[in-house]
């Protein structure tokens, strides 16, 4: 399943693009697409275990289903304020 | 209020905002770009945000501050984009009965604001360089 | 800013006096005139000082709060004189590079004021009776 | 010896004005001027105790000097804020 994913800060630099389109496999979880994503932009492995995963407006835990959704986003740790 | 903004924040508006005659304490908190961290000079800093899901969290801490303090009213206003040395970033107001339950609130929204809310600043270093700041990444 | 004045405190000139490239944060406290107090209501308050003395208590916990904090800028203005619902009694402003340690430095200027600094309030009811505030008196 | 004490809030009121003369002995301490205003003034009596005196700009504790000084104030715990 194709799907796009929003990327933001260091994860948008690292891709050159403000957003990404990636395979998903049925079922996936958002373990399952940390993978694909280091293997889609490998320039990510150093940063890859401490990327946020968010399915609409909520942080995702690693069982958490992203499969078919189309609002996903991926970011490094916040810093506002 | 809950606002993300690219233009100077009124914190002098928003303060207003929040004050009330059933408020005894209000609280206002300002983020304000510093010139020095860490022994290292920023001239700029630049800040980037997923404006959606911040206005959800933003209003989810407001919810949570209500929660658990007798909050009257409260605001919060993020600004974006390229902001300058002594700039406001951030304002929080929250006003409350008492002192003490504003002084809290106040400070779990900032705390809170800065551990969950999709908003990175990327630092403009005096020598020239870059760097998204990323805690603990 | 140490100041203590019988007009309304203009809580954005103070706010804008503590901010300094050297802050990364700002928190100001006010205190307002809350209507209900444990189930009674006001209708304003009368608020007097000893002038002198208040004056140098506030200079004295400045300095305090400079000891304990690194205190960029700080300011108090406490408004003495005849306040309505919702007037602003008081204004503490403080700026530090840190956000607890300004948001430390700004409760314990008001935690001590309310202690230390001869100023009083006297309670305007709307049953029509007057009553000096005089805690533990 | 003669001073002229400095009241404010719920002092001034019981005492029906701003300042107050009264008579000191030589050498008299803080202890001694609270006796000597509840006699002066024994409406006063009932927040005595709680009744704060200056020195100065300074809070006096019982055994504080206070003859012969010209900028002593009493008042009632403060409320400001």
């Amino acid at each position: 399943m194709k799907t796009v994913l929003k990327l933001f800060a260091r994860a948008r630099d690292l891709a050159g693009s403000p957003t990404l389109e990636i395979e998903l496999p049925e079922s996936a979880t958002a373990a399952d697409l940390r993978l694909v994503l280091g293997e889609r932009v490998p320039s990510m492995q150093p940063i890859l275990s401490s990327l946020l995963i968010a399915v609409g407006n909520d942080y995702a835990v690693p069982t958490t289903l992203v499969a078919g959704r189309t609002d996903l986003a991926v970011f490094p740790p916040v810093s506002g304020g | 209020m809950i606002q993300l903004t690219h233009l100077p924040i009124d914190f002098a508006a928003l303060t207003e905002s929040v004050r009330s005659t059933q408020a005894g304490a209000v609280v206002v908190f300002l983020g304000t770009v510093r010139e020095m961290t860490q022994g290292r000079q920023t001239v700029a800093l630049d800040y980037d945000a997923y404006p959606e899901m911040a206005e959800a969290k933003l209003k989810e801490l407001e919810a949570e501050a209500r929660a658990k303090w007798p909050v009257i009213e409260a605001g919060i206003v993020h600004r974006l984009g390229h902001l300058e040395l002594g700039d406001v970033s951030v304002a929080v107001a929250v006003s409350c009965p008492h002192r003490h339950q504003a002084f809290d609130a106040g400070r779990f929204l900032i705390d809170r604001l800065k551990e969950v809310v999709p908003i990175w600043k990327k630092e403009n270093w005096s020598d020239g360089s870059t760097e998204w700041v990323h805690p603990g990444s």
